[in-house]
Formats: structure tokens, C-alpha cells, sequence
């Protein structure tokens, strides 16, 4: 079989009905992987996708690929052991925020830290969907919901924040009903060897709806978010006239041509330096002080370890004597009676 | 070897226990003198006690490291209960170990490290250990091994430390004296293993050398030993323990079922050993996954069977209680798994570095619904091995988890092992979805009579689908909320491990299969029931031996070959899991229950006595 | 209330089901209904039936939402088997409830929504569903509930979405009729639901008023029913299910030991709700600490425990696995805990939403070494309430982790609750260390008598002491290796429980005590059991019953009892696993089983059955 | 009983004899604790010390105080259970690089994403000790231990960049050896109110010797750690002629009086800013290219989380018409027969 092949994006949909809400951002993000698949062109036969559980995590079932609905939170441990015990596979790791951050949280930090090649898309909805409606890690300060009815004490993950944390190499962020934005980013995500984090801003529209609807709405979303592309400037708004620039420690945003900003002051991003500061700032930057980041934030070549694994077998088998079951057993103490 | 003229004792067997501080080398010297003697052909038996502390206090009995070996002309099947021979390098070795010989049992003492300060800390409360300890009758050797040692070594340049760290040498050429043992086999050991260090190697053979003379020195007040070699088969051979060979067995599964072998893991008392075996093992290809808890570990060993790969995970007690959510996964979706318990004392942290057999029921039962799998345990060091690989195959062929329980004794206890041939062992052949099924083939579809669905690795074209947690519908393998479809699949699945009943050997009697008494056991007391089985028999009392490897699913036999016995004693190191265990699938059967929860393994002795009761009664 | 001419059904008690698409408000209908049957003085039991799918496919049946409603004039035990009446308000409805309508019953459909496209996506084959599903023999009404509510509401200016909202307001007010039912409680609902939105409150009144008079309208062509009112005891009363019933008496039981109430838990269904509950209960001074997964949730409640509250943690089967290590912890430590496990079907993830009795032997030995704790188990919706309370008396008063068992049948299901008075209540009283005795007090000192050791608070001055997973000597706490000391807590922590048989209440016998047949039951099977076993006795079969709330320890006479019959049944939503520990416990005794593994409960007609066959066996 | 009162530091040795080995770090980070706490004068009885399992999770048999030994990587939420149903208590965590770091990941970055109020002391000795000498995930990677006998293929977590992108509000880091500084700091983690990490980096004697000594060594202690004074200069060396300024996004040593760096130049520590950015970089800081930073790095008061639940429970039964068991059962639909 070929690597390189025609696909389309159907070749990835299997035949069971989606049963997601009527209006759920899972199926947006369904069909931007599915299609980035296609453009990724590896055969459906070479794709493990591996998820917990929770609304986002039936996402298996709808892949005309190799496909493992796991236990809640442990998504990114099955997907590790699928990666290294075969590191040809393509493997996607699909997660909700409660499956990633609320359970999963020790597996995903140790997955990010081992960097292993695994392509982690992040439905955060900042709800537990599946449970129907329980606040969850990524959900904001004072969120009410059925577990909180006076609203949360709790300050949410952020999922950039701690992607980088547990040493990240590759974080990115898009919105559910941008599909083409998050058909960029995955492909991105995929080519990039280690762990891949890419969070969805998501829409449950049963348990949690419009929450990021301020940033993601059409009327909002030029002038809210900015979409990163490396070696480009950080320009953003309706009239593409703000930009970032620093500010001491900080980040700030300018309109360009007023208070004597050019676009020559307009920072420039480096996704690829592997100084974590601004990438750092980057992705936690929020609104309404600053315009959310989408796009790829961060990608850094590292060390990866499926491949380190497989490269040590090779370096040991090459140096040692022993090398069968035979000279294993025979290896040592061991004495002859005749 | 110089000729002797003391008396010598004739014997069969012997126990010998080496005893000092953790930082004595007791462990090293133990492994030695048991090396020798299997060298010399005795079938041997040995079991490390280390203290359960990191570092214990030095001179205290919290910090006392013992080895104990039992030798035989004959197969020997425990460490022994009670030793023949002591050596304590100080006084907490001797109080913590007296108990432990036999009276009038021979002791040899490291006589200067008996002062007033080593006698306190080890809790004596006069200066005269021997008449406190009560051990007028025995024959003690007071050895000023400190001083010898020291005086011998003087003059070659080495520092105060590596002198003292030398005094095991010594006490171990005493040892051979006694036992009448040739050297080479230490000897050259001491060359490789300090190759490096020339004055070492020459100090160390200098000393053991001198311990040696020092008996024949003293010989004329004690008695020495002698054992013949055994009749043993030919072949290779080696010691090894139950945790290197449970490595080994899956390394030799994996060959044989050629898969790969993938471990994922944490490291958790008494199991680590096998991690560490494993890791090690990059020669032979072992893919190892040391994971950040065991949840983990079990789920990539879930992933990496998904994937196609020989996958086990390997964990004792707590850990077995916290991989009970993914084993549930692993039943439901039909992915072979191997998971490899190494029981101790619980419950919770209980006593890590003690032996018990109390996660029977865990191993059954330790999960949320109907969640069958195979249990099975190993009941020697050596045939960790076998069971290990028998674990990967039946996993294998029947598309199955399947938990091995082994034990701490077993774990770090060590036997004489003959190496075996590979090609002596059967083949392991997973389900495969032949090439003309592939059109009609369905993931949850299994053969008619074993219930077993087919295993097809990820990256093979053409047979992309899905699994998971939920219930399935019983051939797509996609999700089923249907009720009978659920009762189905419950039922198939217990049928599916039942069925394996006809996989697995039957179960034999050992000891004399015409008695009024069976005893059942089950795991690694093995060598004690078996042995005090076997006395008795010599001592012209007839007791049979039912001792099981396979629990779930028990042996086809295994109920008639019970309902044989009028009395049944089922002997456990636990409150009884194994004898509640058959009365829920044998419950027109009465059981009696022997039962031992003290960290330790059965003694021999107290076995024999409840069987004599019982029989009595 | 009208007058009546058509043919009045006079019934000592009815079931009633309404279906519809998850979108169509059935659990408010049904939950309407309910009520309103129970202020008329009904005894009800009611049963929802929610789809497994958040939101499945519009139309479909895996989106078909049901809740089954059953009442009667004396005590009713179960949401009833078959029902005498089923709403379907559209044909996924019909095909997936169809064959829960006993012969000859009453079924109204909104024949509008029964349109080709409705039809096909429900999997009919022709477009007469009441032939395809042979139902030529039932009442069908054929009520257009769609077109009516539209033109009832077309003038108020509602926009459309609202407009067919109020449908199922219609189908209440033609189910108001077919009952002869007062609808007060009904409209004083809405007024208060809907307080802010006037125009809703008059078009849903109108609608329910309109939907009663198109029953007066049809009556001449169908038969409608009577149920007098039970004669009910004084008092107030409420319906509640089993989880909020769970919540409120873990509530109760905090009063009464003047404790705060710390719940540690993660969600999970079918127990999210108990999570739920004890988080709006903040009025009630409740600390509920929603955990980053089960076993923080536990942890955290172990660390309240110690802290001096009155510590509960709640899950699901596989939480419960999750939690196994951690509840190993709370048995050595010898802390008070109370685990409410909701038990669902397994294994793995398996049915979540659906009802099983498969966690048993998870709570009896779902972790490593010999760890007992108290199991025991709800049986009713509203005895939640009750056992909740006892578990955590038991837990306080005998420091130990309790599991208590309920269902997702209990926990769902809803029953009329007689309002409890707390004064009936028995204190609940910890152990604490007197004043003269600070002095001499040690950590792990027992009452001889039930073995409990006294409970400190940290905070309490000069008792200061430390505790954790190791094994602990018999007195001190501290850490102990000793092995005879290590069998002496084992046995004490055993025994500890075991003593609890004194403080439980003996094990009754219900039915027809003089019988052949025992039927023998445990948890969430009471209501279909004891149903079961009435309905024979007044056919004039006699069975008795015994079912049992405490597992571990059993009660004190349930050897006594199981003895005395000649057959004895037990009859479980799982394999048979308290069959089997009824073989571990009582050996001496016969045990016959009855299985099922749906995710449904046992229907009273299948158990009938079974009792009869075997009585004539 | 007076919250303030004269304490000795034997006040808080409980009577059990100590069983680590002699010379390991932990003997002296316990010496610290005891005199910090005395210190502190809090008495004994209102303090919980509450580990997992590990050598150094042995502390709390140690102290003269509450303490509960609980399971392996499970001590931060047993200790948010004691802190959150008491918080007058005052409440420690002992917990090792294993312990917190590989099973404990979850409860620990959830423990600092709540910001409860809970000292944790981190026994950084880059092994797994009390199982004799696995590598952890603080283990260098390369580093030969008896699970990577070939060397690890995995980075290490850095503690305080994980504690960071949990938005941890204190990180401070302190030598076993050094009790002086060891006892100002943990002080300091004391008086905040909010989750405090502490690492120890703690000698392993028997299965990790000399793992920190190139930096901890007195020979060069001096020039490879930097000890941070929050409003100082950031200055060290033998001869407190070194200083670290801003280069670019970077920090870099200079040697005052060389290079035109003058003392002005010298950055000034800020503990007390939220930024994250520099507290960051102060924490990653790393031999041979810069010197170790000790002392607190960061200290950010912000809201915590049994504080705000005790306040939530407050108002919340301020403004309910409920407040006993029986309005409770009494509320909603009840109806009476009579
Ligand atoms: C061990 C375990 N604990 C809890 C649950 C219940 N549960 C299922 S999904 C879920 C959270 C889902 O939230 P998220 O991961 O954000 O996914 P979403 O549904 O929002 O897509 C929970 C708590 C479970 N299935 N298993
Ligand atoms: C559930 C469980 N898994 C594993 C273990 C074994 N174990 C005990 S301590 C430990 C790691 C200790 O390392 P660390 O936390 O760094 O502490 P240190 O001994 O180095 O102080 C492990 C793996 C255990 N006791 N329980
Ligand atoms: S509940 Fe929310 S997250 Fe789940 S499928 Fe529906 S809309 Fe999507
Ligand atoms: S093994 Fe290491 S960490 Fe443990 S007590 Fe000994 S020196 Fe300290
Ligand atoms: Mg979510
Ligand atoms: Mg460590």
C-alpha cells in the first residue's frame, strides 16, 4: 500500500448516523477532520483514533478508520501505547475538557512531556456535556450550572497555559464553525512530529450554549480574536488596522496609524522558537482585554519519543550479544550438569 | 580440599541462613554459597527477608538483612523453615534470627561485633546474647571475623571500608569449610565481577581464603556437613526467581506467539523487578512504557494490544485495585492482555514487603459489572516462567485478559532452573481474519465453540472498526442499548472464559492420592504444602495434595477429583478466598479452612501438625 | 367534573405510560400526572426512561423519551410492568412502547405527528402501524393533538416553537379526562412555573382545558377509569426519588450526629444527581467538593473524615472500581466513610443509563488484602432516605467505610414519601476519647466489645497522633512489621464488622411465611418481588420472602431463616452474585438462582411464573 | 488554647526514631519544618501533616503533630478534604517527585488550580527512592536508573513551570542542606494564603547521590545559585559580582564593573507581580547556562478556594428561607392529608 493516495473526505466517514445534538459543534469539527485527513492523504487503514468518554469522544464511531472509545480520561494513555507499540500509525487523540483536563488531567500532562506523535483535538465546551451539564476545569470563575447553582469558586485551566506548562511543543486553537481555520490547524498538527494540542472552542448547545459566543460570534469575531500565521504580522479587526505590539511585560493592542503605531511596530509571530514566553502570553491572551489567539501559537521541533524508543531498540540490539531467547536464558550464571 | 577429621554430619539437606546489617552484603554472600552448592548439584531453594525499611538504623533488628538457602540431594521444593546454620554478623542479627535454627543447630558469630553498644541497640539486656537467647545447646562458633579480617588485610593499601566490606568473604570461606564446598565458582565471580579492581579482587580471595583455613583451623570442636550432589538431569542450568523468570516466560511467549512484546507499567514492591527486568531487555526487542501510575500502564498495554502487540502490565496489590476501571475495558472489548500481580500483605499499603495471598478475590472480582477474565497463579519461582507464558497464550488465543497471580515469596525467592528449550514449548496462534472472511467478517463475530472473536491489528487494510466500552451489539461491535443483546453478550462472555476449561490441564493429586484428607491449595505455598505432603508420607501418613494453578476457569476435574475426599482442608495465606471460592462453584462440598495472614510463608511444620489433627479427628 | 355516560373502567390500580420524542416534555407530563394522582390520594411509583442519547436523531427511537407512571388505591411497589394506557406522541413512540401495553389497553397518539416521514423513521414498514403491530384489539384514540393545539393557540400570538410546545399539555388534559382527575395541582404549577411569562401560562392552561374537553367530547366511543384514592395515613407527603432521597437522609444523618455533611465526588450516571442535590443544599451548610475524578473525590473525603466530618463520596460502578484503593486506605486508617455506589450495567462503561445489581462482589472485595467494610443496599426509591441515614450511623459509630448500594432503577424512580419526622430518628454517636481518659488513650485502642476505636478531630488538643496505610500496631498506630500482630489486626478489623450484626435489625420474612418457597432478594428488586409474591398469595399461592437490606455484615439470623425452607430462590439482576456469597456464608444451605440481565428490572409477570414453576417442581 | 504562643522546635519531633538513611537530605528538610513551624507558632494540635508514600512521605511519623500517611500520589487531595472541612487547620503536604509528579500529577495541578490554602513541600530527588531506584519524572533525561538502563528517552517536568501553567500563586525553591533559607521559606509558603509548592532539591544518598551537587556543592553554590530576595537586586557569586539582566526576551549573567554593566543595570526580583513571564523564567533557570534561582520565586495573593467556599456557604444561608432539615423536606410540592 501506498502512503500517497487520493482521498476524499468521505473515504473517512463510516456508516453510523451521527448522534450528536442538532446543532452540536462536534459535527463542525468532525468534518474538518475528516477533510483534513483527506488533504493529509494517509489511508484510513494507517488512522487510530483514540478517545475517553464524554459527548466529544463518540467522535470514533463517525471515522471509517481504526477507532477505540476508551474510559473517561485515559484517552491519552491508550493512545500512547498505540503510538509506540506501532509508531507508523497515525494516531488522533479525541477529548473533551473533563475527559482531558477534569480525569485525564495526569495522562495529558505526561503525554505533552514525553512528546509523543500524537494529534490531540481538545473539545472544550467548558462543560461535562455528557453528564448533562456539570461545570468542568475549563469552566470560568462563578460559572453556574447544576453542580454549581451559586456559581463556581474556581479559577478554569487554560489550556494553553498548561500545555506549555508540561513543556508543549505544539498548541494551537480554532472554533468549532470555522472549518476551514481548523482544517489548517489540524493538518498543522498532524505534520508536526510530538505531541499535538490543538483546543476547539466548542458549542454544547443543550448544557452550555453561546459561552464563547463573545468571541466566536460573527459580529464580534474579526474585532475579538486575531489568527496567528507564522513569520506574519499580528494584525487583526474588520478593517485588518489593529495590531499587537509589546507593552513592557505585556501585550498590548494598537490601531495602526493612531498614536503614532505603524505596522512596523506590529509584532511578528515566531511559532516556532522554542522560548516559551510569548507563546506563553499568546495563548492566554483573552477577551475583552485582548483578542483570543486562533491558529497555530506554538510548533517546535523536539526530540519525540516513539521515535527515541524505537531508535534505542535499534542502538541496543546493534550493540549487544545477545540476541535471541537462547542467549538470554544462557546469558550469566549458569552451569552445565553432564 | 584438606581431609578433615571432626565429625562429620551425614545429610540429606540443610538450611543455612546468612544474617548482618542491610550494608553486611548478606544478600551477595547468600547468592553465592546457593550458586556453589547448585554448581556442585544440589537442588536448591533460597529466600531473601530484607528489611522493610530503605535504610534501617545500622546494629538495629529493623535494619537485619537475611538470605536463607536450603539445599538437598533430592529436590527441595522451600527455603526451609528452620535453619541448620546461622551466621549473624552482630546481635541484631542473632536476636532477630535465633528463633529461626533448630535446637542445637550450628551459629557462627561475628564475636567483635558483639560489644556492649551493638548488644543495646539489638535489645539484649545482659552481655552474655547466648544465655539470654537461650541457646546453651547449640554449637556456637565465635569467630572474631572483624579482627581477621582486618588483621589480614593490613598491609595492602585499602581503606578502613572496603576492609570491613570484605568481612562477608570471610565468614562465606568459614561457610564453605563447614559445608565442604569448593570455591572456583566464587572465586571467579569475585574476578569478573571486580575486574576492574585488582587490590579487590586479591583482598577478597585473600579473605575468603583465610575464613576457609579458619575452620579447618578450628575443626577439631565442630561438627561439619556433608551433602551429596543430587542425581540430577542433564543440561544447563541456573537460579533464578519467580520475578525474572515471570519476565522471561512473557519474553518466550512473545517469541513463540511472535508478537511483540510491549510492558507498560509503574513500579510498585514486589513487582518492580519484573519493570526493571524488562527494561532491560531492549535486546530482545521489549518495548517497555514505565508510565506515570498504573492506570496508565494498563491502558497502554490496552492501547499497544489494540495495536497488535504481546501487551501485559505488571503490579501488586494497590496497584491491581486501581487498573480494576481498565480491566473491565479490556473484558468488554476482547483484547488479550496479560496482568501480572504480585500479591503481598494488604489491605492498602498493609505490609509491602511481606508475602500474602489475599487479592484472590480482587482478581475475580475487583471490577464494576459482570466482568470475567482468567485468573490463574504460578507456584514456584521457577514456574513463574511456564505460567507466564501460559498467561500470553491463553490471553492470545481466547482474546482475553487474563490476571497471573504470583507472590512476594515467589517473586524474590530463587530455585536451581534448567534451562529449557524453547522448542519444547507449544505455539501461540492468534484468531486471524483469513483473507476470504474479509468480505463477511464482523469485529464481535466469534468461532461457535470457543466464543472468540478474531484479532486484527490496526493497519490492516480493509478491516477498519470500532471499539469501546459500551455494550455491543454481538456481531457489528457497534454500541447496543438492547436488553437481550446485553444478556446475550454477558453470557458469552462468561461462556467464552468457562470454555477455556478445556485449554488447561487437568487437575492432579499429588502425595498419596488414598487418603481421607486432600489438601487444596493454591499459588505459591506450593513448596510447603507439598513438602510437609511428602514427609508424611515417609513418616507412613497418607495425605493427597490438590494445589491449583487455574482458578478462573477452574480444571474440568476439578470438581469430581474434590468430591472424592471426605475431608477437605483448603490452606490459604489469606482468611480463606480460595475455600470461598468453591463453595461458590462447588457447594455440595464441605471445606475446612487453614489460614495464615503473618507476612510469611506456611512452615512446614505447622502444616504437618494440622494434618495430623485432622486426620485424627 | 362532567358528568360521564360512556363505560367507566373501575380499577384498584393503573399504569400509565407516556412516550414521545425527548423534545415533547413527557418526563414533565408524566411527573404532572404523577403528582397530581398522589395529592388525590394515590399511592404512585413512577419510572422514567430517558433516552441513552443526549439528544438522539429527532423522530427516531433511540429518541423516544418515556416515563411510566403507576397508581393505585392501596401501596404500590413497582412503576408496574405493562401499562393500561401509553401516550404515544409520535410513531417511534408507538413501535418502542408498543409491546409494553398490556392486551386490550388504551393507546393515545397524536395522529398528526404520524405523517410518511414520522413512520419511516420510527422503522415502519407500511404506513398502518396499529395492523403492523398487530394492536387491532386495543382502544386506540386517535386524537390530532398537533392540528388542535395549533388552532387553539393560533390567535394568542405565540410564535410556533412555543405553540407546539404545549402539546403535551394537551395530551394531559385528554389523560385528566380518561382518569376523572382534578387538575388544580396542574395549573397552580404552571402559574408558578411560568409567573414571568403570562401568555404561556393562559396558552398552556387553555390547552390542558381544551385537551380534557376533547376527551368529554370523545367518551362516548372509549372507556375511561376510576381509581378511588388509598386510605393514606396522615401526614405530608411528597414524591422523590431515590437519589434525592439518598441525599437528603446523608442530610439527616448529619443532624442527628451533629456533624458536618463534606461530600468529595465526580460525576457519573446514574449518581450525578446526589452530587447535584448536596450542592444546592449549601442552605444546609453541606461542603461539596465536585473532585477532578472519583478517587480525589474519595481522597478528599477520607481528609474530612480525618478532619472530624461526617465524609461521603457517591459514584458508579466504574468510580466505584476507581475508588477501590482509596476505600483499602479508609479500612486500615479505621475512618468513617459513606460510599453510595449507584449501581448501572456493566461491565466498563456498558449500559450507563441503564439499572443492574452487578457491583456486589466489587463492594465486597474491589480491592487488595483482606478489607472488609459494610455493604448494605437500598430497596425503594424512597427507603434511600432510610439506609443512607443507617449507613452513616453505622460508619460513625463503628469507624468504617460503609458502601451503600441503590440502583438506577431506585435512583430514578419515584415513590410518595410520607415526610419523616427527624425526632424519630436515633442519635448517632461517635466515639470520642472521655476527658479521664487523654491520658492513657492510644490511637488504635478497641472497645473490647465491638472493636471500634475513638474518634479525634484533628484540631483537638493533646491528641495528637498519626495514621496511615501501613499496617499499624494493635495499640500505638504506629507502624508495625510484626506478622503476628499483622494477624491479629486483620482479625480485628474483621471482627469489628462482623459485630455490627448486633446493631442491625433481624432479617424478616414477608409474603406467606409457611411456604416450600423462599424467595430471596437483596437491593433494588424489592418492589417486583414483593409484588410478585403478593399478587400469588392472593391467587392463593403462598411464597415467602426474604429481602435483604444489610449484606455484610448479614443479619444475625438469616442462617436461622434461609434454613427453615425447603427451596430457596434468589433471584438478582446479575449472574448470581449474591447467590454465591450466600454459598461462602452459609454453606450448609441450597441455593437456586433467577438471572436476568437487561438493564431492566424483573417484571412481575416473569417472576410469578418462575415461583409458580418451581413450586410445582 | 491561644493561636499564638511560645514554641520550641522539639515541640513538634514526635517520639518515633527516624528511619531514613544516614546522610539523606530528608533529615534536614525535616529539621527545617519542625523550626519553621515553631516559628510560625501555630501549636501542634491545629496542624495536619499529610503525605503519600515514599521515602519522604514517612515525615508526618515524624512530626508532633496530626498526620496521616495516606496512598501513593493521593496526599493533595486527602489534604484539600482536611483543609476544606477545616480550614482553621493549618495544613502541610509532604510528597516526592514521585508521589507528586508521576501518580499525583492530577490532584497536584487541580490542588494549585483551586488555590487551596495548603503548604506542599516537593522532595525533589529526581528518583523514585523508597522502591530503590527508578527513574521519576523529574529524572534528567539520559539518566541510568533501573528502569533506563539504556538512559531515559523523556524531559523532565520542571516543577515550577508546571506549578505556573496550573497558575500557581507561590513556587519557591530551597536546598535540603541549606536549613537557613529552607526555614524563611517555608515561613513564607506558610503565611500565604493559597497553595504553595515548595521544591526541596533533596539528596538521595543511596539511589541518586549527588544528583544537585554541581549546583548545591559549597565549592560553587555560590556561583550557580542565585537566591531571590523580592525588591533586591538579583545578584550572586562568590563575590556578589554577578547579576542577571534582560537580553532580548532572555535573562543572561553579567559580571558587574565588566561588558558597561553597572549595579543599575541588575534586574530587581518582584515576587508579588501576577505576571507570569519572568517568574517563569526565574523558575526554569538552569546550570551551566544560568544560575539556579532559590528562595521564593513567586507569591501572588489571589482568591482561595476554602476560603471562598466558607464564604459561599455564608451567604448562601444568609438569604435562604431554609434552614433547617425540615423546611428542607417541607419545601416544594408537598401536600398533606389529613
Ligand atoms: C470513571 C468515570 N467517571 C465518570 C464518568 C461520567 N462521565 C462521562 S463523560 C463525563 C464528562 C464529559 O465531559 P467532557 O469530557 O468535557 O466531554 P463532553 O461531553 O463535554 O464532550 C463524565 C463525568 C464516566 N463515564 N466514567
Ligand atoms: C499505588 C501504588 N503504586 C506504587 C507504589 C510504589 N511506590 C511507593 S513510593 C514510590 C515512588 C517514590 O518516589 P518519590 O515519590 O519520589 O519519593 P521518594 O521515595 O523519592 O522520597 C512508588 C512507585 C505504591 N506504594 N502504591
Ligand atoms: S449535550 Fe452538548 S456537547 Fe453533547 S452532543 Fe449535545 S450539544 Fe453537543
Ligand atoms: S533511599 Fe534515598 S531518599 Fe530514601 S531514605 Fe535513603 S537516601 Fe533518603
Ligand atoms: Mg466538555
Ligand atoms: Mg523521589
Amino acid at each position: 500500500m501506498s502512503e500517497e493516495c487520493e482521498l476524499k473526505y468521505t473515504d473517512f466517514k463510516s456508516d453510523l448516523s451521527v448522534r450528536w445534538c442538532a446543532g452540536c459543534g462536534d459535527h463542525a469539527i468532525l468534518n474538518a477532520v475528516q477533510k483534513a485527513m483527506a488533504n493529509l492523504k494517509v489511508e484510513p487503514h494507517n488512522v487510530a483514533v483514540i478517545s475517553g468518554i464524554g459527548c466529544s469522544s463518540r467522535f470514533p464511531y463517525y471515522m471509517n478508520t481504526y477507532g477505540f472509545h476508551t474510559i473517561h480520561g485515559r484517552a491519552s494513555a491508550v493512545a500512547s501505547g498505540v503510538k509506540v507499540a506501532n509508531p507508523n500509525l497515525k494516531v488522533w487523540q479525541i477529548t473533551g475538557d473533563g475527559d482531558a483536563l477534569a480525569i485525564g488531567g495526569n495522562h495529558f500532562i505526561h503525554l505533552i512531556r514525553r512528546n509523543i506523535d500524537i494529534n490531540v483535538i481538545l473539545f472544550n465546551n467548558q462543560i461535562y456535556g455528557l453528564t448533562k451539564g456539570q461545570y468542568s476545569p475549563t469552566s470560568k470563575r462563578g460559572f453556574i450550572s447544576k453542580t454549581s447553582p451559586y456559581g463556581t469558586v474556581e479559577d478554569p485551566f487554560r489550556p494553553g497555559e498548561l500545555t506549555l506548562g508540561a513543556r508543549g511543543q505544539f498548541f494551537a486553537r480554532t472554533i468549532d464553525k470555522e472549518i476551514k481555520l481548523s482544517i489548517e490547524v489540524m493538518e498543522e498538527a498532524a505534520r508536526h512530529k510530538g505531541t499535538s494540542i490543538v483546543e476547539v472552542l466548542q458549542n454544547c448547545v443543550i448544557y452550555n450554549d453561546k459561552t464563547h459566543e463573545a468571541i466566536t460570534d460573527k459580529k464580534y469575531k474579526a474585532d475579538r480574536t486575531i489568527i496567528l500565521q507564522h513569520g506574519e504580522k499580528m494584525i487583526f479587526g474588520v478593517d485588518n488596522d489593529k495590531g499587537l505590539v509589546m507593552d513592557g511585560m505585556d501585550i498590548k493592542t494598537v490601531t495602526i496609524g493612531q498614536d503614532g503605531y505603524t505596522l512596523d511596530d506590529i509584532l511578528v509571530h515566531d511559532a516556532y522558537t522554542h522560548h516559551g514566553a510569548m507563546h506563553r502570553k499568546l495563548s492566554n491572551m483573552d477577551f475583552p482585554e485582548l483578542p483570543v489567539a486562533l491558529g497555530v501559537i506554538r510548533s517546535v521541533k523536539d526530540n519525540v519519543y516513539d521515535v527515541s524508543v524505537e531508535q534505542q531498540l535499534v542502538d541496543v540490539q546493534a550493540k549487544t550479544s545477545i540476541t535471541t531467547f537462547e542467549e538470554m536464558v544462557n546469558s550469566g550464571d549458569v552451569w552445565e550438569v553432564e | 580440599m584438606m581431609g578433615r577429621s571432626s565429625k562429620v554430619i551425614e545429610r540429606d539437606e540443610v538450611v543455612v541462613r546468612f544474617s548482618g546489617d542491610s550494608g553486611d552484603g548478606m544478600q551477595l554472600t547468600g547468592t553465592l554459597f546457593s550458586n556453589t552448592s547448585a554448581v556442585f548439584g544440589n537442588d536448591i531453594s533460597t529466600f531473601p527477608d530484607y528489611p522493610a525499611e530503605i535504610r534501617a538504623p545500622q546494629g538495629t533488628i529493623g535494619g537485619v538483612s537475611g538470605f536463607q538457602v536450603h539445599f538437598g540431594h533430592s529436590e527441595v521444593f522451600t527455603p526451609g523453615d528452620y535453619a541448620d546454620v546461622l551466621v549473624a554478623m552482630n546481635p541484631a542479627a542473632l536476636k532477630a534470627n535465633a528463633k529461626w535454627v533448630k535446637h542445637g543447630g550450628t551459629i557462627i558469630i561475628d564475636v567483635d561485633a558483639f560489644d556492649a553498644k551493638n548488644l543495646e541497640k539489638a535489645g539484649y539486656k545482659t552481655d552474655d546474647p547466648i544465655t539470654e537467647d537461650k541457646l546453651g545447646d547449640y554449637h556456637i562458633i565465635k569467630a572474631p571475623i572483624t579482627n581477621l579480617t582486618k588483621e589480614s588485610l593490613k598491609d595492602m593499601g585499602l581503606d578502613n571500608k572496603s576492609i570491613l566490606r570484605s568481612k562477608n568473604m570471610y565468614a562465606l570461606g568459614l561457610v564453605y569449610w563447614l559445608f565442604n564446598r569448593p570455591m572456583e565458582h566464587t572465586t571467579n565471580y569475585i574476578k569478573k565481577k571486580f575486574a576492574k579492581n585488582p587490590l579487590i579482587v586479591e583482598a577478597n580471595l585473600k579473605v575468603l581464603r583465610e575464613g576457609y583455613n579458619y575452620g579447618v583451623i578450628i575443626q577439631a570442636v565442630t561438627p561439619s556437613y556433608h551433602i551429596n550432589p543430587a542425581a540430577i538431569a542433564k543440561g544447563k542450568y541456573r537460579n533464578i526467581n519467580g520475578n525474572i523468570a515471570t519476565a522471561w516466560g512473557l519474553i518466550a511467549a512473545s517469541k513463540k506467539a511472535n508478537l511483540e512484546l510491549f510492558l507498560g507499567s509503574y513500579p510498585i514492591t514486589p513487582a518492580t523487578e519484573i519493570l526493571q527486568e524488562l527494561s532491560l531487555r531492549k535486546d530482545m526487542g521489549v518495548k517497555v512504557f514505565q508510565a506515570e501510575d498504573e492506570i496508565a500502564g494498563i491502558c497502554t498495554a490496552i492501547g499497544a494490544s489494540f495495536a497488535g502487540d504481546l501487551a501485559v502490565t505488571s503490579t501488586s496489590g494497590p496497584g491491581l485495585a486501581l487498573k480494576g476501571e481498565a480491566i473491565g475495558l479490556a473484558v468488554i472489548a476482547e483484547l488479550p492482555l496479560v496482568i501480572v500481580n504480585v500479591q503481598r500483605g494488604g489491605p492498602s499499603t498493609g505490609l509491602p514487603t511481606k508475602t500474602e495471598q489475599s487479592d484472590l478475590m480482587q482478581a475475580l472480582y475487583g471490577r464494576n459489572g459482570e466482568s470475567p477474565c482468567v485468573v490463574m497463579a504460578a507456584s514456584s519461582p521457577i514456574n513463574c516462567f511456564e505460567y507466564a507464558f501460559y498467561a500470553a497464550k491463553i490471553a492470545v488465543e481466547h482474546m482475553t485478559p487474563v490476571i497471573l497471580l504470583t507472590d512476594g515469596f515467589l517473586a524474590n525467592g530463587t530455585q536451581t532452573w534448567k534451562i529449557p528449550d524453547l522448542a519444547d514449548y507449544p505455539e501461540i496462534k492468534a484468531k486471524r481474519v483469513a483473507p476470504e472472511d474479509e468480505a463477511t467478517w464482523m469485529p464481535y463475530q466469534r468461532d461457535p465453540e470457543t466464543y472468540v472473536r478474531s484479532w486484527v491489528k490496526v493497519g490492516t487494510p480493509g478491516l477498519m472498526h470500532r471499539i469501546g466500552g459500551l455494550e455491543k451489539d454481538e456481531k457489528t461491535g457497534g454500541v447496543s442499548y438492547d436488553g437481550e443483546n446485553h444478556e446475550r453478550m454477558v453470557k458469552y462472555r462468561e461462556a467464552k472464559i468457562k470454555y477455556i476449561e478445556n485449554n488447561i490441564p487437568e487437575q492432579d493429586i499429588l502425595g498419596e492420592p488414598e487418603s481421607d484428607l486432600l489438601v487444596v491449595g493454591w499459588g505459591g505455598t506450593f513448596g510447603h504444602l507439598f513438602t510437609a505432603v511428602e514427609e508424611l508420607s515417609e513418616e507412613g501418613v497418607h495425605v493427597a495434595l490438590a494445589h491449583f494453578n487455574y482458578i478462573n476457569p477452574l480444571p474440568k476435574n476439578a470438581h469430581a477429583v474434590l468430591k472424592r475426599y471426605k475431608k477437605i482442608l483448603v490452606c490459604e495465606l489469606n482468611l480463606g478466598q480460595f475455600a470461598n471460592y468453591l463453595r461458590m462453584n462447588y457447594p455440595d462440598i464441605q471445606y475446612r479452612q487453614f489460614n495464615k495472614m503473618q507476612g510469611l510463608p506456611f512452615s512446614v511444620v505447622e502444616l504437618k501438625e494440622q494434618f495430623k489433627k485432622l486426620l485424627e479427628e
